[in-house]
Order: structure tokens, then C-alpha cells, then sequence
């Protein structure tokens, strides 16, 4: 097994490359919406961008059965704690997407005296892929999903499509 | 009219003030200022009118506090906004007795003002985690609390 | 049988949420349970809370704008519209008919959105996971047309004070024709999939009843308290915007129970429509914005409270101005905190499931009660 | 000793080759049922679902699988370990031994017991006992939820069920499932015994826990029920067993009511499998079509209507073979 941070034990080379491409294709996010991304989220799952083309469809409820959190909307400082929990009870490996502009940097809702809000996901837990727009429209969290692909198995739809268009 | 029978009910109260409201300006057919002593016995004059407790807030006028009520009716266009003035470090009489709904309203302007409510049943905070040590809608909170 | 045997009955906690797939977001409810039975729920809230107020107090009118979309995203224009209006009333603007239609053209587009994500989202509760998605297909329709002129899917920030920035053109009219079309021809659908379903009617009939009496006392405004059988709708009992042009009816229930409430939801979906279909038939020529509003908003001193009809219920807002740049303080009066704030009553003595229904069937939305 | 020299000596080969066969056609199995029932809920719902891996996301299910074997295995701290290790083995060994007895075709089978059906309705009552294991170790509230209700929904839902097929064992005169299909060489059950169909097919999807009377991992009201703390392989374990237990009880109705292997043309066997994936895809229907029922209503509805139909059904069945 390897942890998210350490470098795995022992290599495996084909399969542990195989195991990453089931992995890239197999994104099971939690059901966890905190505020209007997760209003997008849901967009993103139905009927017209089904993110279960690329695999990423099943959302499961049960933070134990998921590989991917994805934070759409506020964190707010009576919620954080939740929010690492449930990091925490996820199985290795594990990813992070921040959706939204609240969830990267605390978006339209930080100023110097806001007491509510913790800005930024990844001031509490390991963000991956970070998608901006507020909320970010359902095609960039399918960009998201991509890209996050992409780092899983170092190569990727995404790329050959880039590649292509030059 | 209901309009007339609330005017009528309040004015045995022996209140401050009971007048008509500017509607076209400010949205009240009806405005009443009490002392904080004096709610109760309004919002149970509200309730025998069949009136439902619209919004309650707090200002924080800096010297005092001014909580509104905003009490409206299901059946007739009639907004009462009762206006009481309370001093700094004072409590107010709770109407959440009367007002089940008025339970949540109290506890958020004790959370977000630190006013205290006599005799309400919960009084805690609402919003806030409950280890916040801050009233984040008093005007003096500001660049010293808060974080970042 | 339980006493006789000496046992003691034990109650115990189960905590719902902050991360619960039915409480729609990050509400909690602490349970205390009698085996299935729940003897008291106690909703913990506050897991949402971004502090609109606050920032209302350090932002300026027009900076405080955007915010309006973000604290109901799913009815956002109504609450626009509340802002505005309230504005526009300490200012003493008057809004140009066509700002008006068209204002209640997209208000109505938006509350169609609400009540249908409430109707895809409640059966998910119910654990029907199809219609979830047929509301969706039908929303996206909605959110194609409101896009093309708003520039948002959902958070919109379309209203200005003293009217709209941008006109609607005759393709927007159009497609609203055809949605109105569209959706008319989905009614069967939906009352084929989900209203005569007798597993949906045996969960939701007789359960989850408000009151008459309870509505006064908890102030719960919206399709919950129409569904009890009160005709009150701010639309028409204290008409604002262009709702008084415009012939609609106001659909209540009976029973006061979850089918009622999905019924009155349903009508009112349709009652919507009607009002789109008016609005395209004679929507006024002329400006979309007012003439003198100023560049810099700074109302003189007072206060006003206006209230809108909202998918959830009246929202209220409650601005005291001192003469500044910056509100002195706004409150917003929201709906599902009202309505949310009943909800301890309505869940004791009933099952975990049932309360899962109750829980769907007032259509809270989670950031909006804790704003 | 002497009896398992004895039981290898004759059957031994048979019982191997029909191991890994069943073993083979498990997993595949399942790995199809998943990826069907994916497909068939996105075009009910009006999506494509899986597409990317593979041809129209054919190999979305082995990514999956390979995905779970890769994850983590956590054990909670407070969970009682060696029941919570347990559930899944136990949860999947009974699904597998109820393919010994199942009559692909008239040669197709690996043993032909005389007590077939019964042993087939016996061991499904073990399914429930491995949900019992796994909600009540995990020591989680709603996984001791979706434990009891589950036992309380299998026991309500077993006795019906067990009476319907007993007014086809009566028609038949036999446990034996190779009996029991030829005797429909001429006409299906299901044209005799509507009412025993229908009766079998609601019990079936209750005790597969499938929608609408998913409750022991009702979605919404349990987070994930009774396998809420399970991770990676333990899950998928539960998983499997779900699809393949859907399996077993489609070929139960296929043999009692769809007249089994019987069919023109085509081979035995492919008949066999068209039918029990015909009744597959009826189950995936009701799943993405009703609401869930509630608990309580969902016993009462077994004890109040279920069981006295059911009686009815086999008094009447009894009552017309005397006639005969």
C-alpha cells in the first residue's frame, strides 16, 4: 500500500501504472456539498455533463467508500472541523478538488475583519486541483475531474487534447 | 380592519407610541415603540390578533441597542414594527413563550449582539461555534477581534 | 411487554449531519431516539454561516449586491429583486415598466428552477433517484435561457437598483415560449412517475401536518404554510414589481401535510408558467433602467423593511440607513429560518424516515438559514 | 474422512471444474451486473453513463474493482474486529454455494440436488445474518440501523416468499430444480401462478435489499447502512455479493416461473441466461423507478398482505390439484 504524502514501498511498475489508470477512471467523489457549488456538483452529475462518463459518477454517501472530496462552497470555521474529519475517515489514496472561489481562497466572503469563514480549503487539508469560478460552471469541474486524471497517471485526456490544439 | 383593532388593543397597553406608518416609505401600516418590559405583554396583543411574528432583530446604536419586531397577519396586509430601545449590559424579557418561533430569533441576536433574554428556555449560541467569544454585529468589532 | 420483563428503556443520540446525504448541505439535527422513534430533535445550524450581515455593515450598496445571490442560490433573483426594491425605496426610484416585466420574467424562470431542483432533490430523499435527473434535464432549459442574459447559471446578480442592465431580446422570448410548451408537456410525466405513486403517497399523506395555528406562531411563510390551506402569497396580498398586471392563482392544500405541499409546489410551477406566457404576450415597449438613478448610492436617513414572495417563503429585508455609503445595518429575514425553526415540533414522535421526509418537505437551503 | 474420500471419488472432477466455473462466472458476472446497472439507470435517466473506459465504458467495472482492491483497508478503532473481518467472507460465501444446484440447462449443472430449492432459500437466509455481522461490529448507529431492519425485513419477506414457491413444489412434487423446469416443457408457471410470480418477485427484491425496499442501506435516511464503515476490497465484497445474491434469485424465478432452460432454437443455457437477465433488468427498473418504502410500513405490508396472499395462492393451487 503507499500513504498520499511517503513514496510507495515497494514498486510495481506495470501494475502499479495499471492501478493508477483504474484509480484516474474510477473518481468516486462523497456527497458533500457545503453551498452553491454543490448546486453545480449535482449540475455536473446530471443528466447533461454526467460526470459518470469518465467513471467519477457514484457518489457515495459514506466518507469511507470515496476517493475524491470535493469542497463546493464555504468553509465556515463551525464546519472545518467536520470538513478534516471526514478527510481523515476517507481510505488512502485520497484526493482533494476545492470547487469554488470560497474554497480556494475564501472568494467574495473574505475581507479583513470576516470572523466565519476559513479561507481556503487547503489551509486545513491537501488540495490537489483547484477549480475557480464562482460557482465554477459544471464543465470546469469536468476540466477538474480531468486534470486531477491527469495527475493520477501522469498522462491524460486532457494533455492529448491540449497537444493537439498546440 | 385589523389596522384599527391592533391600535385599539395596544392602546390599553400605555405605550409610547402607537401611530401610523409611512407605508409607501418605510413599509409599516403601524408603528409602536415599548419599554422592553412592556414586549410581552405586545406580543400576546399580536398573537389574540392572529398576527405571526415576521423578523426580529437587533441595531446596535452604539450608545444603546434598538430591537425591532416586525409582526405581520396571514389574512390582511397590516405590518406593525415595534421598536423598543434597550440600554447597554441590559436584558430584555423573552417572547419566546409566546412566540415559540421568536426562540431561534433570540438566540441569534444573543449570538450576534450578546443581548441576554430573561427566561428564555435555550439561550445559546446560534450560528457561532458555540467556544466564539465575539459578537460580530456589535459596532466596536472590528480590526482588534476577528482574525487575519 | 418492556416493563414487565424489568427493562429499562434507554434512549439514546444519533447525531445527523453536518455531512448527511439528506440534510442538503451542513445542517445537523441531534437526535435523541427511542429505538426508530424520535423523542426530540434539535437542529444545530450555524454550519453555513458566511456572515452577509457583517459584510453588509463593511460594503457599500452596491458592493453588497452580489451577496444577494449567494444567500438563497437557488431562488437568487428573488432575493436580487427584495434588495433592490428596497433600495429603490429609500431612494424613491421608480422602476420602468419593462425593467418590471421583465424582472418578473426571470423572478418566475427562477422560482420554476427552485421548485424543481426542491421536487428532483426531495424524491432523491425518498430515495427515487430518477426524477432527480428528469428535473435537472428540465432546469437546464431554464438555466440555458437565464444564462444567455444574465451571465450566470446560478448565482445571479441581474437586478440593478433602478431596473435591469440588460434587455431581453426576442430569442429570450422565444425560449420562453417553448419552455413554458416544454414543460407543460412534462406535467404527465412527473404525475405518471411520482404523483400517483402509491408508494409516494402512502409515505407523504397524513405525514408531517402543520397547522394553522403553527404557522402563526413559528411565522412559516411559503409553499408550507399554503399547503395548510392559508392564501398567502406576498405576490398578491401585498403586490409589488409587475405582479399586479399579471391574472394568477394562488394554489393551496387542505391537509397541511407533505402532499399537499408537493401539490401546492406542482400548481404553483404552473401558475409560474401562466405568468411567463402573459409576460412574453405583452411585454411593454421603453427603457429597462430608471432615469435618475445616482452614481453614487447614499439613501438619507430611515429605515425599510420590504418583503418578497420566494420559492421558500417571505424573504424580508430590513435596511436602517444613517445617511452613509455603507448600510447601517440590513437584516435578512429568511424564510427557511422561520420555517426550519418549526421543525423541532415536527419531527418528535415520528420515524428516522419520516423525518428525512419532513426534513425534504419544507425546502430549507442550508447557507440561507445561517447567512 | 471416508466420506469426503467417498464425495471426491465420484463427483470430485465435476466439483472442481463447477468451483472455478462458478468462481469465473461470479466475478464476471458481477462486473457485467454493475456496468448493466449502470447503463440501464443513465438511459432510464437520460444520460449516456460510463463512457469513457472502453467501448461505451464496458470496462468501467474492472477499473472500479481494481481501484478497490488498490484502497486502503481501515479497521475503526472500535469496532469488534474479528466480526467485522468476518461479514464479508460470510456475506459472500452463501451466494457462491447457491450455484452448485442452479440449472443452467439440463446438463449444465454441478450437482443436482433432490433438496435444491430448499437449500437455495436456506443458505440466502445466511445473507442475512453476515448484514447482521457487519452493521452490529461496526459499531456505528446506522450501521446497527441497517443491521436490524434488515433482519426484521429478511424475516418478514422469507416466509412469504417461502410459500409462494412451495405452491409451485406442490404443483411439481419435487425440490429438484431439473424437475421443476420439466415440468414447464409445455407451459411456463408464470401462466399458471400469476399471483405467485408477482408475490415472488416483490419478495425477491426485498431480499436482495434492493429498491424499493432498499432500507437496510437506505441512501438518504443511513448514509450507507449496514457496510457504512467498510472500505476498498470489504465493501466491494459486499458489492458483489449484492449483484450476485440478484443473480440467484432471478435463475430461482427463472426456474420456477420463466420455464428455466426451455426455449426455441437457441441452446439451453444462452435461454437460461436471457431469461434471468430479463428479470435482472426488471429489478434494475423498480430500483431507478419507486420511491423507498418506509420501514414500518414496508413489515406491514409483508405481514398484512404478502403472507395472507400468499396463503391464499397455495390453498387455492392445493385446493385445485385435489380437484384434479
Amino acid at each position: 500500500m503507499e500513504t498520499k504524502t511517503g513514496e510507495p514501498l515497494i514498486h510495481l511498475g506495470v501494475l502499479e501504472e495499471a492501478l493508477n489508470l483504474a484509480r484516474a477512471n474510477s473518481l468516486w467523489p462523497i456527497t458533500f456539498g457545503l453551498a452553491c457549488c454543490a448546486i453545480e456538483m449535482m449540475a455536473a452529475g446530471a443528466a447533461r455533463f454526467d460526470l459518470d462518463r469518465f467513471g467519477a459518477g457514484v457518489f457515495r454517501p459514506s466518507p469511507r467508500q470515496c476517493d475524491l472530496m470535493i469542497v463546493a462552497g464555504t468553509i465556515s470555521k463551525k464546519m472545518a472541523p467536520a470538513v478534516v474529519r471526514l478527510y481523515e475517515q476517507m481510505p488512502a489514496p485520497k484526493w482533494v478538488m476545492a470547487m469554488g472561489n470560497c474554497a480556494i481562497s475564501g472568494g467574495p466572503f473574505y475581507y479583513p475583519t470576516q470572523y466565519a469563514i476559513v479561507p481556503g480549503a487547503d489551509l486545513i487539508i491537501p488540495v490537489d486541483v483547484y477549480v475557480p469560478g464562482c460557482p465554477p460552471r459544471p464543465e470546469g469541474l469536468i476540466e477538474g475531474i480531468l486534470l486531477l486524471e491527469e495527475k493520477i497517471t501522469k498522462r491524460g485526456r486532457l494533455r492529448k487534447f491540449r497537444d493537439a490544439k498546440g | 380592519m385589523l389596522k384599527d383593532n391592533l391600535t385599539n388593543a395596544l392602546a390599553s397597553l400605555n405605550l409610547e407610541k402607537v401611530a401610523e406608518g409611512d407605508y409607501a416609505k418605510t413599509g409599516y401600516h403601524l408603528e409602536v415603540a415599548a419599554q422592553p418590559a412592556q414586549m410581552p405583554d405586545v406580543a400576546q396583543a399580536m398573537l389574540a390578533a392572529g398576527c405571526f411574528l415576521e423578523s426580529f432583530t437587533a441595531v446596535d446604536l452604539r450608545e444603546t441597542f434598538d430591537l425591532v419586531y416586525h409582526f405581520a397577519s396571514f389574512d390582511e396586509l397590516c405590518r406593525t414594527a415595534v421598536h423598543v430601545p434597550l440600554g447597554k449590559k441590559k436584558g430584555m424579557p423573552t417572547i419566546s413563550h409566546i412566540y415559540p418561533g421568536a426562540d431561534w430569533y433570540e438566540r441569534e441576536v444573543f449570538d450576534l449582539f450578546g443581548i441576554h433574554f430573561f427566561n428564555h428556555p435555550n439561550l445559546k449560541r446560534l450560528l457561532l461555534p458555540e467556544d466564539a467569544d465575539f459578537h460580530p454585529l456589535l459596532k466596536d468589532f472590528g480590526a482588534s477581534q476577528g482574525n487575519d | 411487554m418492556i416493563e414487565l420483563l424489568g427493562i429499562e428503556e434507554k434512549t439514546y443520540t444519533l447525531n445527523l449531519g453536518p455531512q448527511h446525504p439528506s440534510t442538503h448541505g451542513v445542517l445537523r439535527v441531534v437526535l435523541e431516539m427511542n429505538g426508530e422513534f424520535i423523542t426530540k430533535a434539535e437542529p444545530v445550524i450555524g454550519y453555513g454561516h458566511r456572515g452577509h450581515e457583517h459584510m453588509a455593515e463593511n460594503r457599500n450598496y452596491t458592493q453588497f449586491l452580489p451577496n444577494m445571490g449567494r444567500v438563497d442560490y437557488l431562488h437568487a433573483l428573488a432575493y436580487n429583486q427584495c434588495y433592490c426594491m428596497a433600495v429603490e425605496k429609500l431612494l424613491d426610484i421608480k422602476v420602468p415598466e419593462r425593467a418590471e416585466v421583465i424582472r418578473v420574467m426571470t423572478n418566475e424562470l427562477n422560482r420554476i428552477t427552485s421548485h424543481l431542483l426542491w421536487f428532483g432533490a426531495y424524491l432523491m430523499d425518498l430515495g427515487a433517484f430518477t426524477p432527480f435527473l428528469y428535473c435537472f434535464d428540465d432546469r437546464e432549459q431554464i438555466l440555458d435561457l437565464l444564462d444567455r442574459i444574465t451571465g450566470s447559471r446560478l448565482t445571479y446578480c441581474y437586478y440593478r437598483f433602478g431596473g435591469v442592465p440588460t434587455d431581453i431580446d426576442d430569442d429570450f422570448v422565444a425560449g420562453c415560449r417553448a419552455f413554458v410548451s416544454r414543460l407543460r408537456s412534462r406535467w404527465a410525466d412527473y404525475d405518471n412517475l411520482v404523483t400517483k405513486n402509491v408508494i409516494f403517497i402512502n409515505r407523504t399523506r397524513g405525514v408531517g401536518i402543520i397547522t394553522r395555528e403553527q404557522c402563526v406562531k413559528y411565522g412559516i411563510t411559503g409553499p408550507n404554510l399554503r399547503g395548510s390551506g392559508i392564501p398567502y402569497d406576498i405576490r398578491k396580498s401585498e403586490p409589488y414589481s409587475a405582479y399586479p398586471w399579471f391574472d394568477f392563482e394562488i394554489p393551496i392544500g387542505s391537509n397541511g401535510d407533505i402532499f399537499d405541499r408537493y401539490v401546492v409546489r406542482l400548481a404553483e410551477m404552473e401558475q409560474s408558467l401562466r405568468i411567463i406566457e402573459q409576460a412574453c404576450n405583452k411585454l411593454p415597449d421603453g427603457p429597462i433602467m430608471a432615469e435618475k438613478v445616482p452614481k453614487r448610492i447614499k439613501p438619507p436617513v430611515g429605515e425599510v423593511y420590504q418583503a418578497v414572495e420566494t420559492a421558500r417563503g417571505e424573504f424580508g429585508m430590513y435596511i436602517v440607513s444613517q445617511g452613509d455609503v455603507k448600510p447601517y445595518r440590513i437584516k435578512l429575514r429568511t424564510p427557511s429560518f422561520a420555517n426550519m425553526s418549526f421543525f423541532p415540533e415536527m419531527a418528535v414522535d415520528n420515524l428516522v424516515a419520516d423525518l428525512v421526509a419532513n426534513l425534504g418537505s419544507i425546502d430549507v437551503v442550508i447557507p440561507e438559514i445561517d447567512r | 474422512m471416508e466420506l469426503v474420500a467417498q464425495f471426491l471419488g465420484s463427483e470430485g472432477a465435476r466439483m472442481v471444474v463447477g468451483l472455478i466455473a462458478v468462481i469465473a462466472l461470479v466475478s464476471v458476472n458481477a462486473l457485467f451486473l454493475i456496468w448493466m446497472e449502470r447503463k440501464v439507470a443513465a438511459h432510464m435517466q437520460l444520460r449516456p453513463g460510463p463512457m469513457e473506459v472502453g467501448p461505451h465504458g464496458a470496462i468501467q467495472t474492472v477499473a472500479d474493482a481494481l481501484k478497490l482492491m488498490g484502497k486502503e483497508l481501515i479497521t475503526p478503532e472500535e469496532v469488534d474486529k474479528p466480526v467485522f473481518w468476518l461479514a464479508p467472507i460470510v456475506i459472500f460465501l452463501p451466494v457462491l454455494l447457491s450455484f452448485l444446484v442452479i440449472p443452467f440447462s439440463s446438463t449444465w449443472i454441478i450437482r443436482d440436488m433432490n433438496v435444491g430449492i430448499i437449500l437455495i432459500l436456506g443458505f440466502s437466509t445466511l445473507a442475512v445474518l453476515a448484514i447482521l455481522m457487519a452493521g452490529w461490529s461496526s459499531n456505528n448507529k446506522y450501521a446497527v440501523f441497517g443491521a436490524i431492519r434488515s433482519v426484521a425485513q429478511n424475516v418478514a419477506y422469507e416466509i412469504p416468499l417461502l410459500i409462494t414457491v412451495m405452491s409451485i413444489i406442490l404443483m411439481v412434487g419435487s425440490f429438484k430444480l431439473s424437475d421443476i423446469v420439466a415440468a414447464q416443457s409445455r407451459v411456463w408457471f408464470v401462466a399458471v401462478q400469476p399471483l405467485a410470480f408477482i408475490l415472488y418477485i416483490i419478495c425477491a427484491t426485498a431480499e436482495t435489499n434492493r429498491a424499493p425496499f432498499d432500507i437496510p442501506e437506505a441512501e438518504s435516511e443511513l448514509v450507507a447502512g449496514f457496510h457504512t464503515e467498510y472500505t476498498g476490497m470489504r465493501f466491494a465484497l459486499f458489492f458483489l455479493a449484492e449483484y450476485t445474491n440478484m443473480f440467484i434469485v432471478s435463475a430461482v424465478a427463472t426456474v420456477l416461473f420463466l420455464g428455466g432452460w426451455h426455449g426455441p432454437i437457441l441452446p439451453g443455457v444462452i435461454w437460461f441466461l436471457l431469461k434471468v437477465y430479463a428479470v435482472i433488468f426488471l429489478l434494475m427498473w423498480f430500483r431507478w423507478t419507486f420511491p423507498r418504502v418506509r420501514f414500518d410500513q414496508l413489515v406491514t405490508f409483508a405481514w398484512k398482505i404478502l403472507i395472507p396472499l400468499a396463503f391464499v395462492n397455495l390453498l387455492i393451487t392445493a385446493f385445485v390439484l385435489k380437484l384434479r
